[in-house]
């Protein structure tokens, strides 16, 4: 055994890479695999060092072959990172393709009986008899299936040198309470620890050591974030239908909402959450309880978008709010409903037949899934107005770490509602009638007593009264004005943020593309190529993304699909610019790394 | 409160019926939808219903359009097509005190729209749920809808050749406590059942058969129609004659009447006889499917047996309006804010 | 009587308007009144004057006002026209309002007991007492109302010098074959005009002389047109649901259909029609009929596309063939749908979530309603795919005249499909396999016996041989194939028509601002404003598209939307170019007319 | 033409059993769908199915994936959520000659797919229509569908609070012409059922209880759900327990069985009884109704009765496949379009 780790390796001499490297572990799915992952990423977070991790699992339920990538880095890069210092491979049907496709020099982990040591001379093997140390530590033979997978966490961590005290807090914090289970998967771990101990010599190609960048951090999914961001948004009504990757937005919300959403008093809930037969149903009861004075969601993907199309088109021309999330995942059609892209941006951009523009809010961390969650219900209570929120699996359902949440102590803004008084003073009302300028108008609720405000709302033409009407002024009038109400929404979205390093090159991406634009940005700099790099965060483009696509001599729009979806917005929204666009793409289902992006970056460059 | 002439009579609201009516029909004269409308209105009057806390959804049709003609002091919403029912479940969970009245057609409710009226009605969402029953597309022109009689013709000769789907057997299938049908030239008829279904709490289905007199001639006997067709005078391309209103009838418990249209055609309506037990589900199922295999339509209080509660409150909502609850009641403090976040640290 | 005509009127003295002229009729919709205007332009046509009708026809069904409005030119300009000189105004509700709008020294005719004359000076008016002329000459009261109609018909008739037996024909040929019908028509026509011989001085206003310009050509809809194409290319499945505007191309069809597609040897049906429930169930049948062999259509509008948007994606990315016709109205969602608007181009262009690009068709007049629908099927089997022919409720319910459809000789191209023996002779055949590097495969189609050619269709992540895939470069295989696929589209889509007047400013347009923008260069040129025009008639752009747009310094897009959505799909296109498009829109439901085009490229050039 | 050993049992047709096979599955060990999977394939072997005129839709779902695992020779299209009904309309049309299997699942067709299964029934499509029926979500990880019993729970410890919707009682009100239940664990009577669905012309829906062993405990008894939770070792977040497959059944007529899965759920499946009249419309959705209160699943042939034509015979198509007709029986000659011509002159 130790003959394996002893065997003749390229990267023998080679620099230990300290807290900057990554791990890939290939398991099949429904195998428990994603706890002892979990665990073992977070070990390396207590252990102070700045961690990652992408689970790459098939769209079935369990037998089919899943990775599991951590990547650890010092300086705090957090995307996906094409190559791999340490493979796992306790998935006999992949092992081979895995072996062939691993990085030289690679330490690889595997089960004993795979004998994988054969097929390539250039990486440094350690077979493990995982059925020997599973058998000897646990007694419970049903279980030792799921065991198995915590004895790599063991063996793994001897190998990086993290403290089993961290493992075995890891395993207490993800099994939160469960005693019996804590217990047995301590002992896996500990047992895989201590045979790598005894039959393992040491190694310096990647090490953990402590270091202290994660205090005061949080682990949490992008769909955990905005469902906190929605609890505290003060949301009443849900309605959803269950779809990859978006149904544990509104899972999550349903657990919190469990204990943050009941009336003291009674016991009794403040939020009605029902899940629907399906989008269609979801996008009318989210319209219509918006229209009624809830705030309303929902939480989708591209189908469901699809779906929806017909709804977001009345929503926008009778003007109710209601706020959609859509964790985007690969499409075309069904696609690949396990994998990320950032497909839908036109479609989010201009949902519907007939002329119609969408507020649509992109956040690119954890800490914008909380902060542009809270928002998306002022902005829709504001603008009375479809809002989309996009985000994508990789942001929602891959494990980020992220400062704490600030409290939103702003208070809510239910935009312009008059009320019982407001309506018996208010002279000659009109639903639809732009009173101060800004394309926005006054609503009323169903159920207002008064005898004052009723009116009628419909998807059919009609006037500022709200009345029915098919003339061509009136329908002027009206689409005008929301289009003018869009250009207000300019000085009410998120503006973009920047990270310049001081050029007249620059890269304007958004959402989950951050972290990978980050490091590409240090990567092209290092080679001598400064950026400017602005991450936008909502649509319509605000003043500041004017100035900066106006000022740039070059933008590079990154984005993940295959058709440059955003910077066809852009080269539309500014046809003086237009040539200055220039589309980096990744749309492969992987999330984007900076590889990708510093390679057509360059390759533009040289030309 | 009230607009009209003092001496009006008034309710005990206060309001006189003219507090109960909309705008200004559009629809054909003579369209039973209208004969529908009329009803709600004195329904509503009667029941002492609020008019603000009244809510009007629709999808799209002829009959889609009416909820503009009655209760204006409620707020109304006219949406899309074949999806009223999801409209009306967002707006009743927002505020449960709406009292919430759907009117659908059966293209509207029976063809596009099945899936959310099976879902509305298995959820028991409180609502009245019109369906303006004419067997046809009334708005598009007069195409067939699944309402339509097997056999039935179309103006331009067509004839359907599958069965009809009844929204009232397929209603007490799914579980509904309330399921009634009614006939738009039977007011009386109408107008008790509606006060009933204002005082249910929680989905009533209520089919009412309400003939297009511009597209359907709606015939129980091919006879009739053949009659009207070989007699009458061949129309202009989309004219028509503007028939006068179907005359009123008051069927008596038990008995049958065949109703005929200025045009000609004829439907025979049943009203349930006395002793018919409405909450025996499977002796009601029965009946009306033997009765519309004889061409009748069973009309009347067709079953009940209100067993489950309406949607708010299987979701055990506080008691006001999710609308109007402040943000004291909705959002958590920065203490539990706080609590959450080391929960993930 | 004689008094109003007598009257002041500014056109005194002005010249006759000979062949040249604007007539609106105002009516209540569900009055007959359709049929009187029919007849009326077809009289018009059978004197052999370009005639061309828009009926401004509310959403209900009967009761509203409508408006019929029928242009008389010599030249051919068949675009409406925004000013009338000759109005017969019958319905009371509408009658003050139409008058107020009348255009200086129009000829007023109106039901005598309205009273008009009083409402302005400057207008020549001629009442009629219509109630007595019908009472005198229609027995059956019932029927009066409708008769009402004819009578106004024989005024005009007598005024603007129609022959009586051209108005006579067209009542025969409007009511075929209804011979009462037809007798008494005629007769309330000629009591029309018998009163207006005895009752009015002649006018010398507007003047209708018989001419030779439509000898030969027939009077058709676009809906009816399109429904020939797909009759004559051989459509053998249709999957529908009604909607206005696109409800009449199915119904034709279905006409047409009973006549010309039964088996002669056993009276079966060559053809399936099947009326679904809605618009995604329409979409399921002609994406399942055309993967199972068949050429299958739908026809919609605007909401349906949107309900679509699902299928759509399915069926590009399964490739599937399928014929869509989109017959465009008034958005968004319910808009006012018996009003025109050319606003779904971005939805078809790129219809569905993830990256979707789509071959659009835009028929711009009659005879390419036919052709276009007719290649449309050869598109959809050749590039297996769903193809959308757009056009609009303008071109789909109005009445337009044209030259006779001629016989599409050309077989149909059925694609790339093995059969049994070609199937057995193919060697590793993949269902998704690119053998001609054109992007377009090879299918089976099912029930092909043999044992061979088989394959399982999936809307998810697939390889070349359909068989299930994950893998990132099976899924970019896919993509980018699909990409080449709609490139080797530009090869085989309608090239653009050009009407050049010798000149670098550019006007770009599609579909049923056809006629106003011949007008409008007409206009412009006789001002000193010589363009030159493209006709664009498909997506994606051609070799033609791109040299023009290259070439012109200015190209004006003019589409009838209000967001400029052609345009913006120019820009994204020709980022270099992109200041070059100038929008030109119109999109108050309205036809859109010559003088907006004029007015708005008047104000570019005076930039 | 086969590809086994020249050993095996063939059928009439010269086809072995391993000739309509499919891909390997990737469901769960233990899944319900498998075992449906295992029966299609014998009762197409045993009933001589042309493999290459076989087409298999599906939606969306661990079940509406299992078209991939059987019949290879056939023609399989896997398309969008709930719209399985309308492709089998599209391509049966296309094709009359195909033989149509429709796979869903519980979610597929009772909550996104209502209205296309509705309408599918209604017009009668030749096809054999299965649900695959868990109660839950299984793809999407064990959300409650519509047939998911009142007062069940999730793992998640949710509860349901709706009534379920029953496909087969559904589809009797619906008119549906061969309605039968199985239960996955009962390969004896689904083997019996398909080959009698391979046999009937029109639509036949055929719900099959197929425990989801994942994310379904469907309990009967709360009893054993809480045995279950209380005595059962803390899962992972995602982990579970490969069951082994439920041990096949075979239940007698009139007789109940209660079977327990590995995870100690337990469902009763009870046999229709020999003297239950599956002619009698009425009766049958009583007897259903009444054994489902009581916790049952009744099973077998529910209700037969083929009254209406299927579709393709409706619309009166001619014989041959719509598909392959050429040119000459579809264009309309130049003389032909010259007269059209002249009538628009
Ligand atoms: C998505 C969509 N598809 C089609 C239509 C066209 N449409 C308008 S009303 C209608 C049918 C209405 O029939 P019904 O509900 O029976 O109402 P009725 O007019 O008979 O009262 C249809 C198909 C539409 N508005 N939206
Ligand atoms: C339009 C759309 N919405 C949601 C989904 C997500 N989704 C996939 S499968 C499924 C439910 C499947 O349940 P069921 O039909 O009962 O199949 P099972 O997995 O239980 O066999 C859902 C909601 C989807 N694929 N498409
Ligand atoms: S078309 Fe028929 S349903 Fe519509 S308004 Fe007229 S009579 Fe009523
Ligand atoms: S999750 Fe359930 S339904 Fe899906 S494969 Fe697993 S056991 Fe079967
Ligand atoms: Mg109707
Ligand atoms: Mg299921």
């Amino acid at each position: 055994m130790t003959a394996s780790l002893a065997a003749p390796s390229p990267t023998q001499g080679a620099k230990t890479r300290i807290n900057d490297f990554s791990i890939q572990v290939a398991t099949v799915n429904g195998s428990g695999s994603q706890t002892a992952n979990t665990v073992l990423l977070r070990a390396i977070f207590q252990m102070g060092v700045f961690v990652s991790g992408k689970n790459l699992f098939p769209s079935n339920i369990a037998g089919l072959p899943t990775w599991f990538t951590i990547r650890a880095s010092a300086k705090g890069y957090v995307a996906r990172k094409a190559s791999n210092e340490m493979l796992i491979l306790m998935n006999p049907e992949t092992a081979k393709e895995d072996i062939a496709k691993a990085d030289v020099g690679a330490l690889v982990i595997y089960d004993e009986p795979l004998q994988l040591d054969k097929l390539r001379s250039d990486l440094a093997y350690i077979p493990v008899p995982f059925q020997k140390l599973v058998t000897a530590s646990c007694p419970e033979p049903k279980l030792h299936k799921l065991v198995k997978n915590m004895i790599y966490v063991g063996v793994a961590s001897r190998l990086l040198g993290i403290d089993m005290e961290e493992v075995k807090k890891a395993i207490a914090k993800q099994l939160k309470g469960k005693t019996k289970a804590i217990e047995l998967n301590q002992n896996a771990c500990v047992a895989g620890y201590d045979w790598a101990m005894e039959n393992l010599p040491d190694q310096d190609h990647v090490k953990v050591v402590r270091d202290n960048k994660t205090q005061g951090l949080i682990i949490v999914d992008g769909n955990e974030a905005c469902a906190l961001g929605a609890l505290f948004a003060g949301v009443t009504v849900v309605g959803w239908y269950p779809i990859t990757p978006a149904s544990s937005l509104v899972e999550t919300f349903i657990e919190y909402a469990d204990e943050y959403r009941k009336d003291p008093k009674t016991g009794k809930s403040t939020v009605a959450i029902v899940q629907m037969e399906d989008e269609l149903a979801s996008a009318g009861v989210v319209l219509a309880a918006g229209w009624a004075g809830a705030r309303s969601m929902t939480s989708t993907a591209g189908p469901g978008v699809s779906l929806m199309s017909e709804f977001i088109g009345l929503g926008y021309y009778v003007e109710a709010p209601g706020v959609f999330f859509n964790v985007a995942r690969t499409g075309p059609s069904t696609g690949l409903p396990t994998r990320t892209q950032q497909s839908d941006v036109e479609l989010c951009a201009k949902c519907s037949h007939g002329d119609t523009q969408h507020i649509n809010l992109y956040p690119g961390n954890m800490e914008e899934c909380f902060q542009f969650s809270y928002d998306a219900f002022d902005l829709a209570e504001r603008f009375q107005t479809p809002i989309f929120v996009v985000t994508d699996l990789d942001l929602g359902m891959q494990n980020w770490s992220s400062k704490p949440f600030a409290y939103p102590a702003k208070p809510y803004d239910r935009g312009k509602v008059l009320n019982q008084q407001q309506l018996a003073e208010a002279k000659d009302w009109g639903r639809y009638k732009d009173v101060d300028g800004d394309g926005i108008c006054y609503r009323s609720l169903p159920g207002t007593p008064g005898g004052k405000g009723a009116y009628f709302t419909r998807g059919s033409g009609h006037n500022e009264y709200a009345q029915y009407s098919e003339k061509p002024e009136d329908y002027v009038a009206i689409v005008d004005r929301l289009k003018r109400k869009y250009e207000t929404a300019k000085t009410h979205v998120p503006a973009p943020v920047f990270r310049n390093l001081g050029s007249d090159k620059g890269i304007l991406a958004f959402g989950s593309s951050d972290p990978a634009v980050i490091e590409a940005q240090d990567v092209l700099a290092e080679a001598g190529l400064k950026t400017d790099y602005l991450r936008l965060r909502a649509l319509p483009f605000t003043a500041e993304v004017d100035a900066f696509v106006q000022e740039k001599q070059v933008v590079y729009v990154v984005e993940q699909n295959r058709d440059g979806q955003m910077a066809n917005l852009f080269r539309e929204t500014y046809p003086a610019l237009a040539t200055k666009f220039k589309s980096v793409l990744h749309y492969n289902g992987y999330a984007i790394d900076a590889k990708c992006i510093v390679d057509q970056i360059n390759a533009f460059e040289q030309k | 409160m009230t607009t009209a002439t003092p001496s009006a009579p008034t309710n005990k609201l206060g309001f006189t019926k003219q507090d109960y009516v909309g705008s200004k029909s559009t629809l054909c004269a003579g369209c039973g939808h209208d004969s529908i409308t009329a009803q709600i209105i004195n329904a509503a009057f009667e029941s002492n219903i609020e008019g603000h806390r009244v809510t009007k959804y629709s999808g799209i049709g002829c009959s889609s359009k009416t909820p503009a003609y009655f209760i204006n002091q409620g707020w109304g919403f006219n949406s899309v097509h074949g999806r009223m029912p999801s409209i009306a479940t967002g707006a009743s969970l927002a505020n449960r005190q709406l009292i919430n009245i759907g009117v659908s057609g059966d293209g509207d409710s029976m063809s596009i729209g099945m899936g959310q009226f099976v879902h509305a009605v298995r959820r028991n969402i409180p609502m009245i749920y019109i369906i303006e029953d004419n067997g046809v597309y009334g708005l598009t022109k007069g195409q067939f809808s699944a309402t339509a009689d097997k056999g039935s013709f179309l103006k331009t000769g067509a004839k359907n050749e599958l069965p009809p789907i009844d929204p009232c057997t397929l209603a007490i299938e799914l579980g509904c406590g309330f399921v009634a049908r009614c006939f738009s030239g039977n007011p009386k008829q109408m107008n008790t059942i509606l006060k009933a279904a204002f005082a249910y709490e929680g989905t009533v289905v209520l089919d009412i058969i309400s003939p297009c007199v511009t597209f359907n001639n709606h015939d129980a006997s091919t006879r009739s129609y053949k009659h009207v067709k070989d007699h009458d005078f061949p129309l202009h391309d989309l004219g028509f004659i503007q028939y006068s209103e179907v005359e009123d009838v008051d069927i008596a418990a038990g008995e049958t009447e065949v109703v005929t249209f200025p045009d000609g055609s004829k439907v025979a309506i049943k009203a349930i006889h006395e002793h018919y037990d409405p909450t025996d589900r499977f002796g009601a199922m029965k009946a009306i499917h033997e009765s519309m295999e004889k061409g009748e339509f069973l009309t009347g209080l067709l079953y009940i047996n209100p067993i489950q509660p309406p949607l708010p409150q299987v979701l055990n909502l506080v008691d006001e309006p999710l609308a109007s609850l402040g943000e004291d009641m909705l959002k958590p403090s920065a203490a539990e804010l706080d609590k959450i976040m080391q929960s993930l640290m």
